[in-house]
């Protein structure tokens, strides 16, 4: 059927001018838009056109330089200079000058805000561009590192960059041309001014569209697409087996972690022993093997995700009493803390009304709400009774925002630095009275220990002091529980390696298989046709 | 022409009415754009930026009556506004994209299994006791038991991916250019064999029952065997006399089913990744993109009402009757 | 036979073998006849045996298949087995019990909808046949503007927008689904009310409701019999079909749910047959026997569409000759 | 004779249509129509006269839109009792016997209905007693008390018709064509019947029917209607042996007769015909000054006794110009007068 | 009479239904002869219809020929072929049905209907069918431009005349006539009556009249038959039986006609629920009357009736 038919025979020189495929499921058409600024644009607008200064991979957890050959804050921590690739030319000929840069950013904190700690960013000459803080921000290399960088001499030309399509991209990446477009697929050629020539192994990238998983995984199981990158039902079974010797996948728990979050304004939430005994009543094994068909492993002690691996305290990560499934210790804590269980096996709340609590779920997520069931069944084993609710997301997702819920599954922060990360999981910034509309701390926990760390961490850009910071930071995670870990959601990723080579493998790991991930253009310079 | 004056009078007054629903039907669900984006991707707004999509996408905080004047107004004047789920493209363009696929799967299909379905009703109740008669009705109720998707999904993995017969996503094979080319043409062709063959197996039961069931009502009328006695041939009898005004409740089925044909094959559209509205719908109501969904709504409401205003001038043409009722 | 007294001059014979053996082909059969024939119709009791048997299964689900159905009760993704008749699912739950289980939802959802919506759709068309005036066009145009209003859309619109759970199923597809049988009873219940017995009714002192319900709606009995039919056939689809999409409450076990899940776990790609299979064959199996009643209901009341003996090869005007 | 019911310039005209079309059908104009105690009046007129909306008016089914209609001298409306007071004394009886019982009750269900509604019996053994009593007044086995409609004859549902308006011990019935449906050779027997019960009862009949001989053969009276008019009006026999109005002369004419076989002139008839639907189609040009006046007048027929009148702008007396020595008021061509007739014939079909 | 155009011998008609079988014609014989108006009249459902049907081989399933035979013109009508019998039907004989106002089809004019007879017969162009059409009506008197007209457009009377004048189309030497009138008025009855009477003088074709109204019958018709229950009980001259009836049936049925003149009579008809069983076969009375014999049963009871 399609072009993208491939078997092991298929001769190198078809291989050679073949285009990389991937499917995307969750857009069942693609519209031309290849603004970088909106949240709707086409796929590979920021890996493939649009390129950053930098590039921080979680699966090895270094950082590779890009756009920009060099960085350094000054000592006072308020300034970040950045000094760009010499060479490196927009797809259309032009130069990429530090200018191109700090439109980037004057058009960005227009268009979409953010980045309020900014106070300038000049090019300071045609490689610099100096970037100037308002306060202590450690973590903004990454936000600022990771930007996908525009051209001024385009975009300024462009009446309303909010509302631009930018039908014909001009950027510096690996693969700017669209050479076909249509609804369900498009094309996307060599940039013929790229910076590394030597990287442009394969002729070009076709995305194609699905209106859901399953179409997508047809077409991966028939050997249409070259990449997987979505969730794939029992893998070896429906995809792998299918030619073991070319199909591989690669799961790295480096996404977010997904929590099982509960709102801590509430009783019996705001015991810390209750959220302790809920978390050693769930079975995260079970949890991760019928909810994540075993993708994934149990989140352990530390509640951070692999793409935190190099942060994370050793010495804590098994030593804490709550992350395996207990269920004699779960009853003996709930007793403990006053939630006795009655004759009918079903617990009271101190004040004598049944333990029962709804969880809010999106009913679109067929797997978090497997998840949940399985968190159900656990908590009726220590006489909890939880009612899986799951109605469309945008009504939970509005119960979350204004506190309105008991409990409820998201997935945290997953920045380059665990300074989000617990920024939005304990400060006491974040946490909005009940009622109000917040967009990052659901559970509403806040711990002025921990907004000290956060400071100290923002403050400085020694890593060292800053693991140490975490390390704290983990320790208060441990005692508080803000929210119960269920393990790190992995990064979905699978290939078929017939056509092309060079794949980022778990022994390989310089960048993840996501597709939609900064490390994705990792991936395009480095493949070539077998 | 009065009739259809006063057809045309209800037409509008529905048309109000379903307007005035998909005014009110998003209005009602918790919930914005914005944070409904948020909970489907792993993407991290921060607060403000959150604040700045919803400043940028225009949410609208007038008073609900405010909105509806100007709702009503933009409608009249056929301005859709953006796509949210799509911004910064226009509705119309995010519609004008899928319109052409979703009438090519639907009318073709619609048109097949009307076709084929009322000629298997005439010739069932012309032979009654035939086995076109006796065998074919339980066999294709027994079809069109089924879960559509089932079906769907049942052919889509037996043709289309373990035979290998037909391809099993989308409209043409990607990388085409589209235009009149005989390559592109035949791809579309056997791009749409599938999921038009699910639609046509399901509902042409329903066409050949029926015109089964009014072909022996009319095969018992009074110019039926006046034809026959006037020694007509068989054939004349069943078309010129029978089938003639057999068709009579066809044509409305027909016309309020070519009407739903702009709704979309939404099942059809999933489960073989064909491109339509029917999914954009469901994108569109799930993304709570209000100017998408009162656009296809509106388009779909229209076109239900067009075909059916058309039917009844058709019907008007066919039925001499209405015309002085 | 007895002798009944004289009448007009000649004496009448009269009695049950008296009663002429030729009347008009045309009567209208009574009810009576109508419960008679659908007994002794081959489709309709094949029909209603796979319908109750069904409707036994799902009532006897929690004593066939004890406890939650979606608990993990075998292995992932097991084949038909001793253990688990009919398999388990990818996630490890038995087959069998989903599926009894799921017949609990379909046949309520399926059920409750198909007699909500043929009383709703009674009540219009019979008030808006009943009173006529201003009711009936008040009444009419609300039936036809619910029968334009696209009714798919629609039902993804209300099932996203509602909290999910069979309350919202149930009233979604209620709302999408009486127009169509009240706009077949109203003109049904309009030409029955033509009726001179109804005119006679009225002449009798007899009051407006009680001729709505003793005079006028016996005799659309077979027709609400099968908007009935239709109605629960679209409504068990219909919810299905909600579910497959996602728009349903995949929390709860349906067949649409069974199937959602199937779909979302692969099943066929994996090959799990045993998981896609039942659900589906379920539905159909259900829709089909309602839809053999429905053909029954239709050959009962109008004699024509009965199967006829005698095929001819020559056309349809067939000749008897001894 | 006092009259048990008087219909006094009642007119009817149907609106039809919606809000985007209207449509009228003046059914009935200003009719007047008297029923003496224990008379029976037949009304006779082609098809879609009006006849059986008069019928529907008096029986409270239509509402007339000018007009009155009194019983024993009080509008109907005005009856004691209301609507079903006003019922326990009119009754009707309609054309179809196949429609007019519904097929799913049974023949007991239809009688006792009526008893019930208006208390007519007390307890059951009463009420079972009347049954039966009705079924032999009606010429009745009492066991078809317990069959369905369709195991009756034409004849026998009729007559169950009868019974169900005899229940009530009406003053007054109205039996719109209730033998035209029925088979030629048990018509007589309902009529026998019929006349039976206003000798035996003294109930007042407004029999409806488009058959002049059986009018003939059963009415005191026999009134003639046309197009939504009564024309003529008088003593049956006296009314159907001199047909003053060109209209009931048509009519008679029209009634075949064994006993002139083979003298069949469709010449004269289309004659006729031509000339009263010409007349009527165009009332004020007559040609005779009695024709100046807006309203047509009742002239009186024959022997006063007879009670016979005409109301015609064309009525002349037959002393003075002979046979209905008229003019065909317009149209000569057969075709035309053709036409015109049929389609007032078809207004009906 | 000179020589018969149909002969219809022991005829035999069965209708199977589900619980039991009726036989709505048993073993009837008549012929008709050229120019001859010949009535058949009879209570409802006694079989008329399902004589008339049968002459033009229109049954269906559930109605049998079990036994008998037809011939036309000395050709056998039940052996026809189906082409044959295309050509046989309306060219021979032609017939108006029952409800004249529903054996139109409403969606072809009247000027498509008519011509399809011409075009499927002579196989002549749609012109030339429009134009005998046309010529069709002027023979009933209906302006040509009505062709263009549907049924519905017309009043009934119309409708009928035009199905008339479809019926002698091809000058067939048959036209049958089954209660072409009983839906009309008296007075349209009467014009319609006349018509067939002034076609049937100018063409000359024979008639098989159906109908239960005596009167007319009588005032039309040469032959008569009197039907009941699928046989015949009477036959003979029209003014004959009219005059001296033999069998208690077709008395009861002359005696149902009050007439029009004279002074009233009570007359009886015939009672509810009297059922004639066992009728046997015809046997002459007199010269050209034939008359069933009464079963003894039934001869005792009306006897004892006549005498009450
Ligand atoms: N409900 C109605 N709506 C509109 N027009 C009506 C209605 N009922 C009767 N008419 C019209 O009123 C006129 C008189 O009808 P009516 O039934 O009284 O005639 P009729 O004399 O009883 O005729 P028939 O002998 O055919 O029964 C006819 O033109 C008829 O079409
Ligand atoms: N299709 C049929 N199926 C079963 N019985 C039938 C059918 N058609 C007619 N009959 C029966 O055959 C008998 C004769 O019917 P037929 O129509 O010939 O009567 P008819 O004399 O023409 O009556 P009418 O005067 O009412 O037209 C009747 O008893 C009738 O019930
Ligand atoms: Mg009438
Ligand atoms: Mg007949």
């Amino acid at each position: 059927s399609g072009t993208a038919t491939t078997s092991a025979s298929t001769p190198a020189a078809d291989n050679a001018t073949a285009l990389l495929t991937i499917p995307r499921e969750d857009m069942g058409t693609f519209t031309r838009n290849f603004n970088p600024f909106s949240p709707n644009a086409a796929p590979m607008t920021t890996q493939a056109i649009h390129e950053s200064m930098l590039i921080y991979n979680p699966a090895a957890g270094n950082t590779v330089p890009w756009l920009a050959t060099e960085w350094a804050a000054s000592d006072d921590n308020r300034t970040l200079t950045f000094t760009l690739r010499d060479g490196v030319q927009w797809s259309d000929g032009e130069p990429l000058v530090a200018d191109d840069v700090a439109y980037t950013f004057e058009l960005q904190k227009e268009i979409m805000g953010g980045f309020e700690y900014l106070d300038s960013v000049t090019a300071s000459d045609a490689h610099t561009v100096v970037f100037t803080f308002s306060r202590d921000y450690s973590p903004a290399l990454y936000e600022i590192g990771q930007m996908p960088i525009v051209p001024k001499h385009v975009w300024e030309a462009i009446e309303d960059p909010a509302k631009a399509t930018n039908e014909t991209p001009v950027g510096t990446g690996p693969y700017t041309e669209i050479t076909n477009f249509a609804a369900q697929s498009f094309t996307l050629g060599k940039n013929p001014h790229y910076w590394q020539p030597d990287a442009q192994h394969i002729e070009g990238i076709k995305m194609l569209a699905f209106a859901g998983n399953d179409g997508a995984n047809l077409a991966a199981a028939n050997g249409d697409v070259d990449w997987a990158p979505q969730y794939i039902p029992n893998i070896e079974r429906t995809f792998i087996s299918r030619d073991p010797e070319h199909r591989h996948y690669w799961f790295p728990p480096t996404g977010s972690m997904i929590n099982f979050m509960v709102n801590t304004t509430k009783a019996p939430f705001n015991d810390v022993n209750v959220r302790k005994a809920l978390s050693m009543a769930i079975d995260r094994e079970q949890i991760v093997s019928v909810g994540m068909s075993g993708y994934t492993e149990p989140a352990d002690c530390t509640g951070l995700s692999g793409s935190y691996e190099t942060w994370k305290d050793a010495s804590l990560q098994d030593s804490c009493d709550w992350i395996e499934r207990d269920v004699d210790a779960a009853n003996a804590l709930l007793d403990e803390a006053g939630y006795p269980k009655g004759a009918d096996g079903q617990r009271t709340l101190p004040d004598g009304s049944p333990f029962t609590f709804d969880f809010s779920v999106g009913s679109t997520s067929s797997d978090w709400v497997s998840v949940a069931n399985v968190i159900s069944q656990n908590l009726a084993d220590v006489g909890i009774t939880m009612t899986v609710d799951a109605p469309d997301w945008s009504a939970v997702v509005a119960g979350y925002e204004t506190g309105d819920f008991d409990s409820g599954i998201v997935w945290s922060s997953n920045d380059p630095t665990p300074y989000q990360y617990y920024l939005n999981l304990m400060s006491p910034t974040k946490v909005k009275p009940v009622g109000e509309q917040t967009h990052d701390n659901y559970g509403r926990f806040g711990s002025a220990d921990a907004q000290a760390l956060l400071d100290q961490f923002a403050a400085t850009q020694d890593e060292e002091t800053q693991h140490e910071i975490v390390d704290d930071l983990q320790a208060l995670y441990g005692q508080e529980l803000p929210t119960i870990p269920l393990f790190p959601g992995p990064e979905w990723g699978a290939y078929n390696d017939s056509r092309f080579v060079g794949w980022p493998t778990a022994d390989d790991p310089y960048a993840t298989l996501g597709t939609r991930a900064p490390t994705t253009v990792l991936v395009l310079t480095t493949l070539e046709p077998r | 022409m009065r009739y259809l004056t006063r057809r045309l009078g209800f037409y509008l007054v529905a048309f109000w009415v379903s307007v005035t629903l998909n005014f009110m039907l998003p209005r009602f669900m918790p919930g914005d754009p914005v944070s409904r984006m948020m909970a489907r991707s792993t993407n991290q707004l921060s607060s403000d930026q959150i604040v700045q999509l919803q400043r940028l996408f225009g949410l609208d905080d007038r008073p609900l009556w405010q909105q509806y004047v100007s709702y009503l107004d933009d409608m009249i004047h056929g301005r859709m506004g953006v796509s949210i789920s799509r911004f910064p493209t226009p509705v119309v363009e995010v519609i004008g994209s899928q319109i052409g696929w979703t009438l090519l799967l639907g009318g073709t299909s619609l048109v097949i299994a009307a076709l084929v379905g009322n000629l298997l009703g005439i010739v069932a109740a012309w032979r009654r006791g035939g086995w076109i008669d006796s065998f074919l009705p339980p066999v294709l109720i027994f079809v069109g038991s089924f879960p559509y998707f089932w079906l769907a999904m049942g052919a889509l993995w037996v043709f289309g991916l373990s035979l290998g017969w037909f391809p099993i996503r989308h409209a043409f094979d990607d990388g085409l250019q589209p235009g009149l080319s005989p390559e592109f043409l035949g791809s579309v062709a056997t791009h749409l064999f599938l999921p038009a063959l699910t639609i046509v197996l399901v509902s042409i039961g329903g066409w050949m029952l029926g015109m089964r069931n009014t072909m022996i009502a009319t095969n018992s009328e009074d110019y039926i065997t006046m034809a026959q006695a006037k020694g007509l041939r068989p054939s004349r009898i069943i078309f010129r006399y029978a089938a003639r005004n057999a068709m009579l409740p066809a044509v409305t089925s027909f016309g309020m089913s070519l009407g739903f044909v702009v709704g979309g094959a939404l099942l059809t559209e999933t489960v073989f990744a064909y491109p339509g509205v029917g999914y954009q719908l469901l994108a569109a109501v799930q993304g709570l993109d209000y100017p998408l969904m009162q656009g296809l709504f509106l388009i779909i409401t229209s076109a239900v009402l067009v075909a059916n205003f058309l039917v009844d001038i058709v019907y008007v043409r066919l039925d001499p009757r209405v015309r002085v009722s | 036979m007895t002798t009944a007294p004289t009448i007009d001059g000649l004496r009448a014979e009269t009695g049950e073998d008296a009663v002429p053996a030729v009347t008009r082909p045309a009567v209208r059969r009574p009810n009576r006849s109508f419960v008679h024939g659908l007994l002794t119709n081959r489709k309709a009791t094949f029909g209603a045996g796979v319908v109750l048997l069904f409707i036994a299964l799902a009532l006897l689900a929690p004593v066939l298949a004890p406890g939650d159905p979606m608990r993990i009760t075998g292995a992932i993704g097991e084949e038909p087995s001793a253990a688990h008749w009919l398999g388990t699912t990818a996630k490890g739950q038995d087959v069998l019990a989903l599926t009894l289980h799921g017949a609990r939802s379909s046949l309520f959802v399926g059920f409750t909808v198909g007699i909500l919506a043929t009383v709703l759709g009674v009540g219009v068309g019979l008030a808006s046949a009943f009173f006529g005036k201003v009711v009936d066009e008040v009444l009419s145009l609300v039936t036809n503007v619910f029968l334009l209003v696209p009714s798919l859309p629609l039902l993804v619109i209300l099932a996203a927008f509602l909290p999910p759970g069979l309350t919202t199923v149930i009233l979604v597809l209620v709302l999408t689904g009486w127009a169509g049988s009240a706009r077949v009873l109203r003109s049904q219940a309009l030409s029955i009310k033509a009726k001179d017995f109804v005119a006679a009714a009225q002449v009798s002192g007899e009051r407006p409701w009680r001729i709505m319900v003793a005079e006028i709606l016996p005799n659309m009995a077979s027709i609400v019999m099968g908007t009935l039919l239709g109605c629960v056939i679209g409504a068990i689809g219909a919810q299905a079909g909600l579910e497959f999409l996602g728009l349903g409450d995949i929390s709860r076990v349906s067949w649409g749910t069974n199937l959602y899940w199937a779909g979302n776990e692969g099943a066929l790609m994996t090959g799990a047959w045993w998981v896609f299979v039942p659900s589906g064959f379920a539905i159909a199996a259900v829709a089909f026997a309602l839809a053999m009643i429905n053909y029954a209901v239709d050959e009962v009341t109008n004699p024509r569409l009965r199967k006829v003996k005698h095929a001819g090869r020559t056309g349809r005007r067939e000749e008897g000759r001894a | 004779m006092n009259a048990v019911l008087s219909v006094e310039g009642v007119s009817k005209t149907f609106r039809g249509g919606s809000l985007f079309r209207r449509t009228s059908v003046a059914a009935l104009t200003d009719v007047d129509l008297e029923l003496g105690a224990g008379e029976i009046v037949a009304l006779v007129g082609e098809s879609g006269s009006g006849k059986s909306t008069l019928a529907r008016c008096i029986a409270r089914l239509e509402r007339p839109d000018a007009g009155r209609i009194l019983l024993e001298g009080t509008p109907t409306d005005r009856v004691a009792g209301g609507a079903r007071g006003y019922r326990s004394r009119v009754q009707m009886v309609f054309q179809d016997p196949f429609g007019s019982l519904n097929p799913v009750h049974r023949t007991e269900h239809f009688l006792r209905r009526p008893l019930e509604i208006h208390h007519v019996t007390r307890g059951e053994q009463e009420t079972a007693a009347m049954l039966e009593e009705l079924m032999l007044t009606v010429g009745l086995e009492p066991d078809m008390l317990h069959s369905y409609p369709h195991e009756l004859s034409g004849g026998q549902r009729q007559r169950v018709a009868i019974a169900r308006a005899l229940a009530v011990r009406p003053q007054v019935i109205l039996a719109d064509e209730p033998t035209s449906m029925l088979d030629v050779s048990v018509r007589i027997g309902v009529l026998n019947l019929m006349r039976r019960l206003r000798d035996e009862q003294g109930i007042s009949m407004l029999y409806i029917t488009h058959d002049l001989a059986s009018a003939r053969y059963l009415a005191d009276r026999t009134a003639v209607m046309f197009a939504g008019e009564i024309v003529e009006s008088g003593e049956s026999l006296a009314l159907l042996a001199q047909p003053a109005h060109p209209y009931t002369e048509l009519l008679v004419s029209a009634v075949p007769d064994p006993e002139r076989a083979g003298t069949f002139d469709p010449d004269a008839r289309a004659a006729l015909r031509r000339r009263v639907l010409a007349a009527e189609s165009c009332p004020f040009e007559g040609g005779d000054e009695a024709c100046s006046a807006t309203e047509p007048v009742r002239h009186q027929v024959g022997d006063p006794a007879d009670r016979h009148w005409a109301r015609c702008h064309l009525y002349r007396p037959r002393a003075t110009s002979g046979a209905n020595a008229l003019t065909a008021g317009g149209t000569d061509a057969a075709a035309a007068g053709g036409v015109l007739g049929a389609d007032r014939d078809g207004v009906a079909a | 009479m000179s020589g018969s155009v149909l002969e219809v011998r022991d005829l035999v008609v069965t209708y199977t239904g589900d619980v039991r079988t009726t036989t709505a014609v048993d073993h009837v014989s008549f012929s008709i002869g050229e120019r001859e108006i010949f009535g058949l009249a009879g209570e409802s459902g006694c079989g008329k219809s399902t004589i008339a049907n049968a002459v033009m081989r229109l049954l269906t399933y559930p109605a049998r020929i079990d036994a008998g035979s037809i011939s036309f013109g000395g050709q056998d009508v039940l052996g026809l072929s189906a082409a044959e019998l295309r050509r046989f039907r309306w060219s021979q004989v032609a017939m108006v049905f029952q409800s004249a106002m529903n054996s139109l089809n409403p969606v072809l004019t009247i000027g498509e209907q008519m011509g399809d007879i011409f075009t499927e017969h002579t196989g002549c162009t749609r012109r030339s069918a429009r134009a005998q059409a046309g010529e069709l009506l002027d023979l009933v008197q209906i302006d040509r431009s009505r062709l263009r007209s549907y049924p519905h457009q017309l009043s009934g009377g119309m409708r009928q005349r035009v199905v008339i004048a479809m019926a002698v189309a091809l000058r067939p030497r048959l036209l049958i006539l089954d209660e072409p009138t009983t839906a009309l008025d008296v007075v349209v009855q009467q014009e319609i009556m006349a018509q067939i009477a002034q076609l049937q003088a100018e063409l000359g074709f024979s008639v098989l009249f159906i109908t239960h109204d005596m009167s007319l019958m009588v005032e039309l018709s040469d032959q008569m038959a009197v039907m009941y229950a699928g046989r015949f009980v009477e036959q003979g001259p029209s003014a004959a039986l009219m005059h001296h009836p033999v069998h208690p049936y077709t008395r009861a049925l002359m005696n149902a006609f009050p007439p029009l003149t004279g002074p009233r009579v009570p007359l009886a008809g015939l009672a509810e629920g009297v059922r004639f069983r066992d009728i046997g076969d015809l046997a002459e009375v007199a010269p050209g009357r034939w008359a069933a014999p009464l079963s003894d049963a039934d001869r005792v009871r009306f006897e004892k009736e006549m005498s009450a």
